[in-house]
């Protein structure tokens, strides 16, 4: 597979590490009353679709830089990829709005 | 039969002749020849052996489908089993023998099977051997496999050495026939980054095989000069003798060239072969057709092979495979054999066409809407029967026959993602269809099947792929040549009373196809997995299609809706060796080598693998015959005076930026928000599942600058971690991290005297009295007159004790110096083996204890975990599971009678209690003799173990078969109080 | 004077350079040089880019590229993030060098010690790289910098002259390897 | 019909006229007590023992294509109980006890190959841990056997003794562990289930799980609507796509396992052996022919195909520990999804749907696990509580922090 790295261009995704499911971003609250039932959803229920995936590899072979690969697992087309740093700002702020 | 099958003309380099054995005698050949084309040349038909049967066997094609002739090749350690004799470049010297057979070639004690084949019909042995149970292992089997299996390994390393390689190309065109070379200049032409890639040793494809002229020339003279027009375009890379084995996501191609396999041995050091990826922005797959035959009683001996192969071996390899030749054909493309063989002066017995309407051929036994129904000749054919129109049977003589049943289009690349063909009924053949991203096809693998149709499709589809990358094609003239339309009626077996094979090498019959219906067997995938059709190692190359036909009538269903086959990759079979590369033995993975390593070798320590790492284990002395008296020695020595440990290989993060406390109190469990500058604390850091994932200490070098120890095997995974946090979870911070493993090599200094030795190393302004630089003290200093280093008091031994860093390359300089300084004290080196006796001696855990199951808890630090803060793994430490009474804890263990051993993995057990699984109360993690206490000493995870200390259990090792009663200590065997290490 | 001197070794263990020459490369281990890595602190972008400039003598490069002056060059490792080298006989403490000039805007690494260098040059170096990285080496442009894998080894490439000449930066504690590593692919197409 | 070698012989005489389908191909009927959903390995024994050992009726197997496409036709057949913790060694030692009577009970030679399974280790670490596993085996009532490096000479002599990365020190030898023909299994559970009486339906894709008041009533298939008491989920690799029909997420992710096979040999490995220091694992067919794997490309996939950094991660490690078939030629490659589960271990449990139970997240373990796994889930269907065996493999283990970790690789799928 070759990932499109947003800064660096194409990379044999043997460069890189996939971890899986980005909504691994999204770690929740542990101040909420129910965190340990959050928690438990948020590491253990992921998103496993046949079909498009937003999911977070790394490129440790490479910059180091964390991605946010949209990829078809029926297909392994990839249709987006971002800086997951991006990513995650964008989700912070909107989490602080 | 002739002695001489050697015809005139042919692209053999007569100048050149080349001598080979196959089974212990000798030949000649030419260069240009394959093993096949000459053993032909000599007259030798009889090549191999079938896999069930042992039938006797010829080559049925000229190429890479061949399922029949396959030899052993080469000697020695250097034999390579399952060789297709119809790809073997013949070389000089070359040793072939044929294999699946005992005693010889000629006569097979196995070949009894071919005596009661009713007996071995498909599936047979699904259905019988089951009784007595016993029998299967002891009898059945190991009968089975030795008759099973075809050519052997040698059992011996192989010798060779292969390569990896990488290339980029804008198009790769694969097949070099017509329109590949179409596809090529095309690309070259436009001035795009080509690749074009051949598995055959010469270009040229079919037009080698083939009478046919293109512009004038001869096909191959048309094909050479192409060649040269290509070579000599800087943009273009010709890569012959690979074959591209596979079609990966994104435009990944595997690809394998053979480079000295054509050569009788190859300098060392220079790869056989080289595994290429190529990455391509478009592919145009250009891979030609193969010939299926027709099945029809006893069509697999000797001299019957497929029509287009006879016309290789007579245009290419100036051969045939007899002197007296008949052809059996239900298409137009059987007919040009017939042609051809006659402008070769070679006699045609008669031509067979299933058809009542094809074309008349003058001059020749001609008969049309016939068939051959059965053939003669066990070591070689000799007759075939035909069964005209009429129904009247009458005998040929004959010494080979040319089959077609039409050709199929190489669709295998197009398949490897998971594409599936879609059936043509003009042509009776599957064609291309959802083939992968990037890849279009062209030429008769596309079903284009003449040599015009194929130049223009080749041109054309590589125009359309070039002006998408944006280059601009220049087009040009196509080169004229023939154009027939083909001409075929399906015909895909002959009925009759003799087996009638379909794949040849596994010897499945059109019988066994239909006992597989029969039995239930009906989908292609049931099959191919009950007849084993299609799973030899040609991967049913020319058997595939007429098995589906023959199931497809069973059924009374067309062919497409039967279904259909596809290929997996490789496309064709590749040594193992080949995709391994360099990386075997030694080489498999690379070697980390510590700072003090050369000097280690010269005091000839031991080394140990430590994941990557080589790191002295132990350093023996003279006279010291068992790696016990070296490492109680270094023990011991170091707990009376000093010694001295490379631990450079703990991974080392540098965490800076203004949010670097934030950040470093997030990553741990415990807290770190306080922790003063030039201090250093230990960290517990979880997993967000609340296990522990790593533990070490940090330092504290200033405000907003933090260095953070790994364990040697984590220092990957947690920077990893490190960075997913840093830009996934929190990316507000303003944190900076890089790893500094490499960049320093440090040292332990341990021992009651590692201050006097430091002294005499670290520059007289920095104080290191106790007060001044006490425990857990860090600070920057300089050493040796200058030299910036790191200088830590902590202690993984228990004694008073430094970790010291320099630049890395001064760590073999460092060394020399610590001992020189150290002699005094008579300072001793120690290795990882002490380092673990002293940190079990001492309690601490590694990974041993840290094996991912592991909580806070069963560690007795959960105190540590601050519920104060967000850190990571915190809140799911939380769960019930994890917390329950009775969970196990870390404790020591030492054996009730001092003399006693025990060994790491024990289980224990209450005195008393039978040992089972039910029973069982933890296990032991570490063990090793504590030279200080002078009995094995051990930590281990005991049930409720905090609350049992002073209880008796019983370590059990039954796998070992060894049982000791152990009493539950502290894990701290030595100075619990850590008196020693804050002197 | 201290009682102790200590002596720098090289990165293949030996006190000289290691030096081969095979078929039509050459491939030379480097150490003269210091190595060390800047990264920008969060909010501090506008001022360390000015002050970077002034020190170096050129604007950092983008991702994938390098640059150099007179007395340092430096290539982009991550966003945010370069090495910066220069000679060691000058800037033996390069890492307190630079922390210097850009504290509070950048965090400063010294590296040094954590690599180990060779130049490979001659014609054949596309060929000889293209068995052992799959990076684009053929395509590679005089100024590139990335970074990828060599053998399971993690290493920079940069690319000095197009087609002729590549440094190789691998972790120094695999320097044995590495250097077997291209050893053996310069024999193979030698 | 009985097979035997008698029965082959009077065939073989009578020109294999009396042949009958292995299985039938029934219509399928409006309703039944139990539809097992999935015509793999365990849907197929889980029906063939609910009817043979549990006295159930009125059984369907619906497969959305041919029984026994997945990954029970996709495997590298390994059989083995060599497991480290409490909640997995009973089960697999199950297992390996019903495989061992399996051909004479469903009277289809799957061939059973009990040639031994040897792992081996290569640091003390991993020496201990093999000892701890060991014994658990041992302490369980499975065999476990301890092999020195010159245990393994003898045994092995083609390892590489002499020049590896990672030298040999040792191995964790299971001699009943071994092989067993994949296909076949699928096939005799399937004429067994047959034969009593259970429906095995075909080319029948469920599309819909119908519910009413919280209960299931039956299934919508592309063969129409199936009325169901009972359903019975074994679709490992496509778990998560037919749970999300009922809107339920699951503590599992669909990855890719590839594995390979070389051109047939003569013997030259006689059991099974894995390498300790990379990721390879490799037995010989009895047709001779290499089968080997080793670990899951790492991306979640349900393309049943991979990429090549993992073909040359196999055979890289496969020319560390076993240099001599660097000349063997790999014929053929191709993958299998798996249901990796967030612990590495399996689920066999009720859901919270009335009369909806689940069976997946196999991992790496399913071919092995074939037959408890279809006894146990046949045990939970029909008496609506787990077999001892399989207490652990419950939903809420993840809630509660009782994983099943073998490799202590924390939620993580693609480590496990």
């Amino acid at each position: 597979m070759i990932i499109e790295h947003p800064l660096l261009g194409p990379r044999d995704a043997q460069e890189f590490t996939c971890l899986g499911d980005a909504s691994l971003i999204n770690r929740p609250d542990w101040q909420e009353d129910d965190a340990v039932n959050r928690f438990y959803e948020y590491l253990y229920l992921r998103d496993n679709p046949a079909g498009e995936h937003r999911e977070l590899w790394y490129h440790e072979q490479g910059d180091r830089s964390w991605l946010v690969v949209t990829r078809n697992t029926v297909t392994h087309e990839i249709l987006r990829v971002e800086l997951a740093i991006d990513v995650a700002r964008t989700a912070r702020s909107k989490d602080r709005t | 039969m002739s002695t001489d099958n050697r015809l005139e003309g042919g692209l053999v380099d007569r100048s050149s002749s080349v001598r080979f054995s196959f089974d212990g005698a000798s030949y000649t050949g030419f260069k240009g020849d394959t093993l096949a084309s000459a053993l032909l040349a000599n007259g030798v038909r009889l090549m191999g052996r079938s896999f069930k049967y042992h039938r006797p066997r010829g080559p049925l094609t000229a190429g890479p489908e061949e399922p029949n002739a396959l030899v052993e090749l080469r000697g020695k350690n250097r034999r390579e089993p399952n060789t297709r004799a119809t790809t073997v470049e013949l070389f000089d010297g070359l040793e072939a023998d044929s294999q699946n057979r005992w005693p010889s070639l000629k006569f097979d004690a196995l070949a009894i099977n071919d005596l009661m084949p009713s007996l071995f019909a498909a599936g047979f042995y699904y259905k019988t051997f089951m009784w007595p149970k016993a029998f299967w292992e002891k009898l059945y089997e190991p009968l089975i496999r030795r008759a099973a299996g075809l050519g052997s390994l040698s059992g011996e390393p192989d010798p060779d050495v292969y390569d990896k390689g990488f290339l980029h190309c804008d198009m790769l065109v694969i097949g070099s026939g017509p329109a590949g070379l179409a596809a090529a200049l095309a690309g070259g032409r436009a001035g795009a980054r080509v690749i074009l890639a051949e598995e055959d040793f010469i270009v040229g494809g079919r037009l080698n095989a083939e009478s046919f002229s293109v512009d004038d020339k001869p096909g191959h003279e048309w094909a050479r000069s192409v060649f040269d027009e290509l070579s000599s375009m800087a943009n273009v890379r010709i890569l012959t003798r690979t074959a591209v084995i596979g079609a990966f996501d994104h435009g990944v191609y595997g690809a394998l060239e053979r480079l000295t396999d054509h050569l009788a041995t190859a300098e060392p050091g220079k790869p056989r072969q080289v595994l290429w990826r190529i990455y391509a922005k478009r592919t145009v797959l250009c891979a030609g057709a193969t010939e299926r035959p027709i099945a029809f009683p006893n069509n697999d001996r000797p001299g019957i092979m497929l029509s287009g192969a006879i016309r290789s071996y007579v245009n290419r390899f100036a051969t045939t495979p007899g002197k007296k030749v008949a052809i059996f054909t239900n298409n137009d493309d059987g007919l040009r054999t017939v042609t051809d063989l006659k402008a070769k002066g070679v006699e045609i017995a008669a031509v067979i066409d299933t058809r009542t309407d094809g074309p008349s051929i003058d001059n020749v036994t001609h008969f049309q809407g016939a068939r051959v129904v059965d053939t003669k000749g066990r070591y070689g054919l000799q007759e075939i029967t035909v069964e005209q129109a009429n129904g009247k049977t009458c005998r040929i003589d004959c010494l080979a026959l040319g089959v077609s049943g039409g050709w199929n289009p190489n669709v295998h690349l197009t398949c490897h993602q998971r594409g599936r063909p879609v059936w043509d009924e003009s042509l009776a053949a599957f064609l291309p269809h959802g083939v992968p991203e990037g890849m279009q096809v062209a030429g008769a693998a596309n079903g284009e099947l003449s040599t015009a149709a194929a130049f223009a499709t080749g041109a054309r589809t590589a125009g359309e792929a070039l002006e998408d990358l944006g280059f601009k094609a220049t087009g040009g003239k196509l080169p004229q040549s023939e154009d027939d339309p083909v001409n075929i009626s399906p015909f895909w077996y002959v009925e009759g009373k003799g087996r009638a094979w379909v794949d040849l090498q596994n010897d499945v019959t059109v019988k066994d196809i239909k006992l597989a219906h029969q039995e239930g067997y009906r989908s292609v995938e049931h099959l191919k997995r009950y007849t084993t059709l299609g799973m030899a190692t040609d991967q049913g190359k020319t058997a595939n299609i007429t098995g589906l036909a023959v199931m497809a009538e069973a059924t009374g269903k067309s062919i497409p809706e039967t279904g259909t086959t596809i290929f997996r990759p490789p496309y064709s079979p590749v040594a193992i060796g080949a995709f391994a590369g360099r990386h075997r033995d030694m080489s498999f993975r690379p070697v980390r080598k510590t700072p003090s390593h050369k000097w280690a070798e010269e005091q000839g320590a031991v080394f140990v693998e430590a994941g990557q790492w080589l790191r002295a284990q132990w350093y023996p002395q003279s006279g010291e015959t068992h790696w016990r008296e070296s490492v109680d020695r270094e023990v011991l020595a170091t707990r009376k005076s000093v010694g001295i440990c490379d631990v450079t290989t703990l991974g080392k993060i540098d965490i800076q930026g203004a949010d670097a406390t934030r950040f470093v109190n997030a990553v741990y469990c415990n807290a770190f928000a306080k922790l003063p500058v030039n201090k250093v604390r230990y960290g517990l850091m979880l997993r967000e599942d609340g296990m522990v994932m790593d533990d070490g200490t940090t330092a504290r070098l200033a405000e907003d600058h933090y260095v953070m120890t790994t364990t040697t095997a984590n220092a990957g995974p947690v920077f990893r971690h490190l960075e997913f946090c840093r830009q996934c979870l929190w990316p507000e911070l303003d944190v900076q991290l890089i790893s500094t493993t490499e960049a320093w090599a440090q040292f332990a200094v341990a021992g009651p005297n590692s201050r006097g030795l430091l002294r005499k190393i670290v520059d007289r302004d920095f104080d290191l009295s106790n007060d001044a630089f006490p425990f857990m003290g860090c600070a920057e200093v300089t050493v040796c007159g200058g030299l910036r280093a790191r200088l830590f008091r902590i202690s993984f031994s228990g004694e008073l004790a430094y970790e010291i860093a320099v630049p890395t390359r001064y760590g073999d300089a460092l060394v020399r110096a610590l001992m020189k300084a150290g002699e005094e004290f008579d300072v001793t080196p120690y290795g990882t083996e002490a380092l673990g006796v002293m940190r079990i001696e001492k309690g601490h855990v590694t990974g041993n204890e840290l094996n991912g199951t592991i909580t806070a808890l069963n560690l007795g630090m959960e105190r540590m975990v601050s519920s104060k803060k967000d850190s990571i793994g915190t809140v799911l430490s939380r769960r019930e599971g994890m917390n329950h009474g009775d969970a196990l804890k870390l404790v020591g263990l030492r054996p009730v009678d001092a003399s006693q051993a025990f060994a790491a993995g024990s289980h224990f057990m209450k005195r008393g209690d039978e040992a089972s699984a039910a029973n069982d109360q933890g296990y032991m993690t570490s063990v090793c003799f504590s030279p200080n206490l002078g009995h094995a000493i051990g930590l281990g995870f005991l049930k409720d173990g905090a609350n049992r200390i002073g209880e008796v259990v019983r370590a059990v090792n039954p796998l070992q078969k060894q049982e000791t009663e152990v009493e539950v200590v502290s894990p701290h065997f030595i100075d619990p109080e850590g008196e020693r290490l804050r002197g | 004077m201290a009682e102790y001197q200590l002596e720098p070794i090289n990165a293949l263990g030996l006190s000289e350079t290691v030096d081969a020459e095979i078929g039509l490369v050459r491939i030379v281990e480097n150490n003269a040089n210091s190595l060390a890595s800047i990264a920008i602190r969060l909010g501090n972008e506008k001022k360390f880019s000015s002050s970077a400039r002034k020190l170096l003598g050129f604007a950092l490069p983008g991702p994938g590229e390098s640059a150099s002056s007179k007395t340092y060059s430096a290539f982009w490792s991550a966003p945010n993030q370069w090495f910066v080298e220069a000679s060691e006989k000058s800037h033996a403490d390069i890492a307190h060098i630079l922390k210097e000039e850009l504290a509070e805007m950048a965090s400063v690494t010294e590296q040094t010690g954590g690599w180990c260098r060779f130049d490979i040059e001659g014609k054949t170096v596309t060929s000889m790289l293209e068995r052992l990285c799959m990076l684009d080496m053929a395509g590679m442009k005089a100024g590139a910098a990335n970074r990828s894998v060599i053998e399971h080894i993690g290493v920079f490439l940069l690319c000095r002259r197009e087609h002729e000449a590549i440094s190789v930066y691998g972790p120094r504690s695999m320097a044995d390897s590495l250097h077997h590593a291209l050893i053996a692919a310069a024999k193979s197409i030698a | 019909m009985r097979y035997s070698g008698f029965r082959v012989i009077k065939e073989a005489l009578t020109g294999h006229k009396g042949w009958k389908p292995a299985w039938r191909e029934p219509d399928p009927q409006p309703e039944y007590d139990y539809v097992i959903i999935g015509g793999g390995g365990h849907g197929l024994a889980t029906a063939y023992y609910l009817a043979k050992e549990f006295g159930q009726k009125r059984i369907a197997v619906l497969e959305k294509g041919w029984i026994g496409g997945g990954n029970v036709g996709r495997n590298t057949t390994i059989i083995r109980s060599n497991y480290l913790l409490d909640g997995n060694e009973p089960f697999y030692e199950f297992s390996l006890k019903l495989w061992e009577g399996l051909e004479q009970d469903f009277n289809f030679n799957a061939m059973v190959s009990q040639r031994g399974i040897v792992n081996l280790f290569h640091t003390d670490g991993q020496r201990d841990a093999y000892v701890r596993r060991g014994n658990v085996m041992l302490l369980n009532g499975a065999d476990a056997e301890y092999l020195s490096p010159e245990q393994l000479k003898s045994e092995l002599p083609f390892l590489n003794f002499d020049n590896a990365r990672f030298p040999i020190k040792g191995g964790l030898a299971q001699r009943r562990g071994g092989t067993v023909r994949h296909d076949a299994v699928a096939w005799g559970y399937a004429r067994g289930a047959d034969q009593h009486g259970v429906d095995i339906i075909q080319n029948c894709e469920v599309t819909g799980i119908r519910r009413q008041d919280g209960r299931i009533t039956g299934v919508d298939t592309s063969r129409g609507f199936i009325g169901a008491k009972k359903i019975g989920c074994a679709v490992a690799g496509n778990s998560g796509r037919l749970m999300a029909m009922v809107d339920k997420r699951l503590p599992i992710e669909s990855h890719v396992l590839q594995a390979f096979v070389s051109e047939g040999l003569k013997p030259v490995l006689p059991n099974v052996v894995t390498f300790g220091a990379g990721h390879f694992y490799i037995s010989q067919s009895d047709k001779g022919g290499l089968v080997f794997g080793g670990d899951i490309d790492g991306y979640n996939s349900y393309a049943q195909r991979g990429n090549l950094p993992v073909v040359e991660d196999v055979c890289e490690s496969g020319m560390a520990i076993m240099p001599m078939i660097g000349r063997a030629r790999l014929l053929r490659m191709w993958g299998g999804v798996m249901d990796m589960s967030m612990d590495g271990s399996p689920i066999i449990d009720r859901t919270d749907i009335y009369g909806l139970y689940f069976n997946g997240g196999w991992c790496y373990g399913g071919f092995k696990a074939t037959p408890a796994s279809g006894w146990c889930f046949a045990h939970l269907l029909a008496r609506d509580e787990p077999h001892a065996t399989a207490t652990a493999y419950r939903f809420d283990r993840f809630r509660k922090g009782l994983m099943i970790d073998e490799k202590g690789a924390g939620a993580q799928p693609n480590l496990h």
